[in-house]
This record gives structure tokens, C-alpha cells and sequence, in this order.
């Protein structure tokens, strides 16, 4: 086990990701802190990508050619890298999609529609991203189903002591992040999968702030269904991965009509393919998936423990130095608070002033990328009583030393705004 | 930071820590708000007509960023005392103009904001 | 106008190719005949993607930082090169998918659920590929609609003269193909959706197969929706384009939830977004949109009306070829046989024997690439009496000289395949 | 093309123009059919099994590439005389080796579908 803190990975990969040599404006070197929103990809990635389209591409299965051959050995290829990635029993239950969004719809519009009633409760978090609350409540719109919330406590940690006044036999989808991708909170997840199926509810973890950082098992996990995107682990955009276990997926009906999710097709019906081509219809990102297990390859050689205790130590370092700068608010659980880790590698923060979006042009004007807003989680940021912050993401290329440059520059902004007796003067120009 | 691109100008920070008429105006015969959904800006602005369609007071409360503000309170600054017509004649072009520095499109919508708002509280009489 | 045959694009072109220039069996260049599945993409549309990828990358919209306006800049410019190539009326009527399949099922979830009922006609034609069959025939079955086919001629030509008998007031939506991807035909788009105007239908046009070759102008068709795929068009894979009218896309509920979608989430509800956003849940595909602009650009710089009397000379060229072949059957309508062309660049056919896909294995033997099977339009293949059949499909970079040795390979293989008295002698190792 | 990779050795070629007991078979005690939904080829075997569980005599109909025609009548060929147990005895690797050319895993489920139709006909009586 690599110790949480205190570990760095060695800055020379940064020399894999091209982008990040470059300055953002003249003489200010970026400081790319906006990983959670989209990370970078690396050489390895890009060329795996070049290199399908230069010299093996073709439309997969179903052709007899070594162009297709090629491409669809490559795409499958990268389903095993991903099962393995995920540890799932079976190849065929990682389906290949458009991303995080796509793969909770998926379940949204397929199990759930064929499984929730009216009067079932679907039970979220106060903390997820508006992609695993808007497909629910879609479905609870169609089918009269009820939408419930997790007691969170006020630094952002889900209270499992009083899931009991939520979770009951009524409750037919337990969904939530890994980690959320605002309070930074990394959540329990096998407790809460465990805690599902005993009610007889079925789990949907949302994977996109996890996978990047954190190794996944879904058979230790216990989740009935995990998402994630590629394009956050280093992977190419259009690509994301929609993890269901065998069962669930063979009883549910198809989502997507059209061309490779089909057994037969008739003039007025169809009978639906087996897994995983029942859940790909269409042509799927062939390229993105190649990409996505360039991606995993890349990220497993350095290893996901190093990675997150990399990452660990960075966020130690930007909580204390940011819980300096006066009038600052930190979102979410400290690093390191409880014994328990539940502190993943990004930090949110509100100033009483400037807001979010001008904290963000201003660090930017230093080179320093950050995210600032509502992160898609209003919600939350409702329940926080604020309408907007911002959010410093870190990944594996990230250095101590950009952290220092975040510190320093916040402290600038603030002192900039800062409120210092001015009197308006009417325009300039005037 | 190039300071022909300045963003924040010192005016600017003028009207964001000292503003034009900020706070609610309670002989209001118009008033509209709205905000910008990507960003969390709220604008509202209240006026107080007179029967040839004078503006002869105005006020404005709100919360967000710094352009969204000062360009509130340059707006109400620059509007007080001129007709409902000059009003609707103001286009989002002399807003930006008002603002002064450049920018770009995201941040367009935080200094057009109160633009919005203003030209859609001429046609919205309080109700009492 | 550039005349229809004797035209010819500079073979010079192939260059910009890299996939092209390539041996696929030792000695056997590759004869890449399989554009109709997918296409290559010139050097042009990869620099693209991997600029994007090393310079400019970030999540899309919202960020306020170099990086995230770049992306954002080339984003929304894709759109408006998207919105020139098709002719459209607003940048906002161009909706970014994961291809065909996904803005067909949009179409049939978003407008279909929420204008089709009990008893209301969807027409098709008997030559659609799945992924313009499925999703109505999924629609069908949750609503109760009826599920109605156009007459065609044994030639594979629609019979516009018997419109009648199928397009009714009950119809509430005519979908079809600008052109077929197993027969060649080329549909008469602007009388369809004219047709389907007068009786108060929808019209979904699926240019899956038009949009590579020929050029589209939805303003002048007339339609109401058009879809089609990036990858077909030198593109990237995972890319594809949704038109709707305005006014139809802003009455249609939102179809798939998630992040940018929304204008405001609470609780247990939203609003949705304004177009396009509304229709693009997550985060999208943004190396692949960027990358289908660069493809637009690439085709537009050649011309597209160049590009289809290229083709149109080889199709003929192979059409009067491969008809030399004894027991050859060639699929839909001839080439020139009418005054109307309606014949696109691609030829579908049997042979009496051996069966369609050991004539791919065959051809990819001899460096040639062909699809094999029903292409994805199993009920064409029935109404034929065929399980499957062998398609050459020709595009911008494809030769005469590949013509010809698709014409020899295919007569070696045919005489390969003769019956000549051959007797079982049990097996070789025996 | 690499005569040891050659698909369409000469045996298989005759297996194709002369094959093993092609047609219905009358007296057929057991009988199944299938295909391969991606080429569209369908197998048909009957078999007539004796009391004892032998194979008294079989025969094939069927519907597509050369591969899967082919095979079928190899399998039949190799296991027409032997028993249910031995035909359950005949694995996946076994059919693939009694072909002979190496397959791509496309083709591969050509030359196995008479094998999966043998395997389901051995359980499956005619009904009479
Ligand atoms: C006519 C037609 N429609 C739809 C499709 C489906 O396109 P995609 O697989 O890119 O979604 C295709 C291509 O396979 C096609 O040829
Ligand atoms: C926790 C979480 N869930 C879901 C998503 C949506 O992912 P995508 O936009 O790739 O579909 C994101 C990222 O934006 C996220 O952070």
C-alpha cells in the first residue's frame, strides 16, 4: 500500500502530455487545475488514436476484411482492457457509449422503465452531478415514481447511520457518485451497495470522478451498475463505459434501436442481439474505445494507488495553504479529518469576494485553469446556500509547485478585491 | 496581464465596491429580474417612472460577478434621467461599449445581464 | 454543373490519405471498396483532432479559461460549419450526436413519444437500414402506432404514383433513406417531405448515405429532421449531426438528462436549456465535433458535386463491368437507365455462387475490401429473396484501376467456384 | 495468398460441390436447425438414431458460405456411424481441427454452426 501522503509521483510525465507544455498567454506557463471538468491525454493515447486511423481503421464486426478484422480485434480488445480494468466477471458487461451521461440514461430509460412503478422510491445523494439526478427524475416523471435524499452531514459526508430513514422496501435504485465531484467526498461505496441490495434495491454508482483516481472492483464494490467517461481518465472524448452485471442486463430490454443490437429484424419487429452488441447500437466510437484502452494501459502501468496517493498529497498541501487566505470557505470534508479517508484529489472553495467566475479569469491571467460555477451540482450549491464556486481538480502531471502558484495567486485576488474605501468616480472616459 | 485587456479596471472596481443606486426602490412603478442561469448572476432593477415616461429614480440589487455588478450600477448610472424610448434605444452593442474592456462571450452574458433586465422592466409595471 | 460521367477526381488526392497506401497482405495493395460502412480520413481531419488534443483541449462551455474557450470556440464553430454544410437556417438547428442511430432514436423518443398515438401511421420504405426501422418499431410498440411501408418497384425504386395508398391523414411521420445503402437508389427527398407536408406528417430524413457524397440543403428539401454519421464522411468515429427545425426541436420535450441540458435543477425537477444545449446532455463529443469540421471543410474544398460525378463515373464503370459476370445479380436500379439519375456510388450483388461472404474472403485475399452480409437491411433482403449479398462502395479516393480489379477478382472468383464434377475424396490428412 | 492459410483447400472445395448425405432425410428420429444470424447461413441436420444411441444414418439441408456448408458435411461425414455419447464427446476444437484451414473468429462461427446444430439435434426428437 502506497502511504497517502508524502508521495509523489515523478514530475518527468509530464513530458507525456503534450499540451501541457505550453504558455496560456504570453510568459505565463499553463497550470491545467481543471481535471475534474476533462484531464489531458497523453502521447500514448493520441498516437493509439493516429494509428487506428492511419493504419487499421475500418467499421467493426461483421467484416470480412483485415481492416475490419483489425478494428474490431482493437475494439474488443479494448472491452477486455476495460473489464479487466474494472475487474468485472465478463467481457460482455462493459458496454461501450457515449459517456457518463449516456450510460446512466441507459439504465434510466431500460431497467428502469421496465422495473419502477409508481410509489417506488429512487434514492440519490444531496451531491450528484445533474447527470445521475435529471435521468431520474425523467423516470420518476414517467412512471410516478418518488425521488428521495440521503442525510448528508454539513461538511458534505453522507450519514449511513440514518440511511434506515430513507432506504427501505421501497426503494427500487439506490444512485450515487464515488466521489463527488464538487466536495471532493469520496463515498462508501460497497457499504452503500450492500446496504441496497438488502432491501432489494438495485445499485448505480456513478464512476467518473472515481475511475481516474481511484481502482475500481465491481465485484468487491457490489454495484449492480458503474459509469464512467473516458475523456476524464486521459481518454479520448465520445467515449464512456456503462458497467451492468449479466443478469441485469439480460433481462432488461434494449435502449437504442438500430443497426448491431439486432438478432432478426422483420418488417414491423425485431428480435434484440445478445450482450454486449443489444446495448451498441449503431456505429460505436471505434476509435474513442481504442483510445479509452491506450488510456487504462497508460494509467494502470503507473498504477491508480500511486496515482490517488499522488494526488492525496497535493490536496493536503492546497487545503492548508488555501484555509490561510482570509474570508476563504473550503467545501467538503478536510483531508486527512478522520481516520477514514474520504478526501479525493480536488477542493472547492468560496471567497466572500470576488465571485467564482472572476476568481477564474484572474487566476487564469496567471495561467492557472481552474473551474469555477455550479460544477453542474446545483442542487448542492442550493443546499450550501451559495450559488457558485470554484474548484481547484488535480491529476497525476500536477506538482506541488503548481499548487504553491494556486495558493499565492488566490491570496493576489483576494487582496485585489478586497474592499478599500473606493469611490466611484463615474467613467473613466467621460 | 496585457492592461489594454484589462478586465478590471479601476473604474470598474469603482462601481463593484461603490455602486450606483444599490438597494431596493420602493416607489417602483417597473421592475424585472432575471438571471444568468450558467453563472448564478441575479440582476434586479426597479424604476420609478414619471407620466411622460421619465426615468426619475432607479435602483438595483443583485449578486454575482464583478462584471455582472458594475455593469449594473454603470447601466443605472448612465440611464437615470433619460426616457423609456432612450431606454429601448440602448443596444447590448453600447452596453459592452459602456463596460469598456473586451470581452469574451462567456463573460458577454454576465455584462449583458442587466441590459436584459432593464429592457424588459420598462414594459413591466409593478403591481400594487 | 459538373457532368455526371467521364468525371474524374485527380488520383493525386490519395495522398492526403495515410490509411490508403498500404500493402493489407504481402504484396496485395489495399483496394479499399467498403466506404458505405465507413470511410478513411484524410491527413487533414487527424492533424485536426490531434491539434486539439495538444493544444487546445478542455471541457467545453462554462470554463472560463483559455484552454475551455478554444475548445469552446471550435466547438460551436463545427456548428456553424455543420449548419453551412447543410444549408441550415440556424447554428442552434445543428444538434452534435453520437451518429445516425443516436439522432434517429432522439427523434423517436423526444418528438415520437410525445406526438404518436394509438393508431397514427409511421411510413418507412422497404429499404431502411435498421437504425431507421427499430427505433420505429420500439416507438410503435410503446404507443400503439402502426407500422406502414411504401411501395417499391422490383428495382428498387420508390413507386412516388402509389404514395396514396399509404400516406393518409393518419400518417404522423415519414421516415427514409436519401439514399440506400444496399440498393444504391437515390430517394426524391424534396417530393417526400413535400408529400408528407400535405398530409400534416413529419419528415425524418436519414443521410447517413447522401450527406458523404451528395449535397444537402435541408432548407430546400424541405424536411423536418436529418441525420447522419460523421464517420461516413472522412470524419471521426463517435460524431454525428441531428438537424431539426427550430421550430419543432423547441416544442419537443428533451430526451436524454444530464449535465448542460439544463437551465435550472432543484430538488426533484428541472428546466431545460435552450437549443441546442437541450439536446446535448454531457459532456459531448469534442475532438470528434471538431473533427467533423474538418471533414466538412476538406469535402466542401473538393466540392461535393465533384465528388458524386467521381463516383458516378465508377459506378458505372463497375455496373458494366460486373454484369459481364455470368450468374451475377445486380441489386437496384441501373445506372443511367432513366433520365433521372437515382443511382449512387456503390453496387450491391450475387453471385449464384459461392455465397456473398466467401466472396469477401475472397476479394480481401487479393487486397481487395468489400462488405458482406445484409448491410444492416435484413427486411430488403427478404423482400429480395436473398440472405445476403456483396457490396463495392466507392469514394472520393477510389480509382478506375480499383474498379477493374474488383471486375477480374470477382470473375477469378466466380470461376473458381463453378461446379466442375468435383468428387468428396474425405479428407486431405486423412 | 499463403497456400497454408488457404480457406478453400481442395478437399473442401469437393465437401462443397459433392457433399455428405445433402438432402431431407424421411425416417429421422432426431432433427435440429440454427443459423448465423451475421452471414444469414442456416444448417439443417437430421439424424436417425438407433435403440442403442448409434448414428443408423443422418443427412444435412442447408444455406450460405462455403464454410458452413462444407463443414456440415465434414461433421456428418466423420460422425455418421458413431454415437450420441462420441458426438457430445466432439468438441468445438475438434470440428475447427476436422476443417483444417485456420479461421478468423468471424468465419470460425460458420464452421461451427453445424456442430452447434448436431450438439442440440442429439436432444432433440422429432415429434410425430
Ligand atoms: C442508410 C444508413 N442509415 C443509418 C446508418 C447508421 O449509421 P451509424 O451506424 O453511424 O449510426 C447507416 C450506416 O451504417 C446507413 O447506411
Ligand atoms: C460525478 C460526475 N458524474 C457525471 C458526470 C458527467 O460525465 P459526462 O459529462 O462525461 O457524461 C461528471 C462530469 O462532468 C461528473 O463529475
Amino acid at each position: 500500500m502506497v502511504p497517502l501522503t508524502d508521495f509523489l509521483l515523478d514530475a518527468s510525465l509530464r513530458d507525456d502530455f503534450p499540451l501541457l507544455a505550453q504558455d496560456v498567454h504570453p510568459g505565463q506557463p499553463l497550470v491545467f487545475l481543471d481535471n475534474a471538468a476533462s484531464s489531458q491525454r497523453p502521447r500514448q493515447v493520441i498516437d493509439a488514436i493516429v494509428h487506428c486511423y492511419e493504419h487499421d481503421y475500418a467499421n467493426v464486426h461483421r467484416g470480412i476484411h483485415v481492416l475490419s478484422e483489425r478494428s474490431t480485434d482493437a475494439y474488443e480488445l479494448a472491452r477486455r482492457k476495460t473489464q479487466a480494468f474494472l475487474a468485472a466477471e465478463h467481457a460482455h458487461e462493459v458496454i461501450f457509449t457515449a459517456g457518463t451521461t449516456a450510460g446512466i440514461n441507459t439504465v434510466a430509460r431500460s431497467w428502469g422503465d421496465a422495473n419502477v412503478h409508481a410509489g417506488d422510491e429512487l434514492l440519490l445523494t444531496p451531491m450528484e452531478h445533474h447527470s445521475n439526478l435529471v435521468p431520474w427524475f425523467q423516470l420518476a416523471e414517467r412512471t410516478g415514481a418518488v425521488i428521495r435524499h440521503m442525510p448528508m452531514s454539513d461538511d458534505g459526508v453522507l450519514q449511513l447511520d440514518r440511511l434506515d430513514e430513507v432506504l427501505t422496501e421501497r426503494t427500487k435504485l439506490v444512485a450515487f457518485t464515488a466521489v463527488s465531484n464538487t466536495l471532493g467526498t469520496i463515498n462508501p461505496v460497497e457499504a452503500l451497495c450492500r446496504r441496497a441490495r438488502a432491501v432489494g434495491a438495485v445499485s448505480l454508482v456513478d464512476a467518473a470522478q472515481s475511475a481516474p483516481h481511484l481502482t475500481t472492483n465491481v465485484q468487491q464494490m457490489g454495484c449492480d451498475f458503474l459509469v464512467f467517461s473516458g475523456h476524464k481518465l486521459c481518454g479520448p472524448s465520445g467515449v464512456g463505459v456503462l458497467y451492468g452485471r449479466e443478469t441485469l442486463l439480460e433481462t432488461m430490454p434494449p435502449f437504442l434501436g438500430g443497426g448491431s443490437m439486432i438478432n432478426r429484424v422483420y418488417d414491423d419487429r425485431f428480435t434484440p442481439a445478445d450482450l454486449p452488441a443489444k446495448f451498441e447500437a449503431g456505429t460505436p466510437p471505434i476509435a474513442g474505445a481504442i483510445g479509452l484502452g491506450a488510456a487504462l494501459d497508460y494509467l494502470t502501468a503507473i498504477g491508480l494507488e500511486r496515482i490517488a496517493a499522488h494526488e492525496h498529497t497535493l490536496v493536503e498541501r492546497a487545503w492548508s495553504g488555501l484555509s490561510q487566505i482570509a474570508g476563504i470557505r473550503l467545501l467538503g470534508p478536510a483531508p486527512g479529518g478522520s481516520d477514514d479517508p474520504c478526501r479525493a484529489g480536488l477542493v472547492s472553495f468560496v471567497l466572500d469576494r470576488p465571485h467564482a467566475h472572476d476568481i477564474a479569469q484572474l487566476l487564469d491571467r496567471r495561467g492557472i485553469a481552474v473551474r469555477a460555477g455550479h460544477h453542474c451540482t446545483q442542487p448542492l450549491h442550493d443546499r450550501m446556500g451559495i450559488a457558485a464556486s470554484t474548484r481547484a481538480s488535480f491529476y497525476l502531471y500536477n506538482t506541488p509547485a503548481e499548487v504553491d502558484l494556486l495558493i499565492a495567486a488566490l491570496g493576489e485576488v483576494r487582496e485585489r478585491f478586497r474592499p478599500t474605501g473606493r469611490r466611484r468616480r463615474g467613467r473613466i472616459d467621460a | 496581464m496585457p492592461s489594454e485587456e484589462e478586465i478590471y479596471q479601476e473604474h470598474i472596481l469603482d462601481h463593484y465596491e461603490d455602486p450606483f443606486h444599490n438597494g431596493p426602490l420602493l416607489d417602483a412603478t417597473h421592475a424585472h429580474h432575471d438571471k444568468n442561469p450558467l453563472c448564478g448572476d441575479v440582476v434586479r432593477i426597479a424604476l420609478k417612472l414619471d407620466p411622460a415616461g421619465k426615468i426619475e429614480d432607479c435602483a438595483f440589487e443583485g449578486d454575482g460577478c464583478v462584471i455582472s455588478q458594475a455593469s449594473a450600477s454603470m447601466l443605472l448610472e448612465a440611464l437615470c434621467g433619460k426616457t423609456v424610448d432612450e431606454v429601448k434605444a440602448f443596444t447590448a452593442e453600447d452596453m459592452l461599449k459602456l463596460y469598456g474592456p473586451r470581452l469574451t462571450p462567456n463573460r458577454q452574458k454576465c455584462c449583458l445581464l442587466s441590459w436584459r433586465v432593464i429592457q424588459q422592466a420598462v414594459y413591466s409595471p409593478v403591481e400594487r
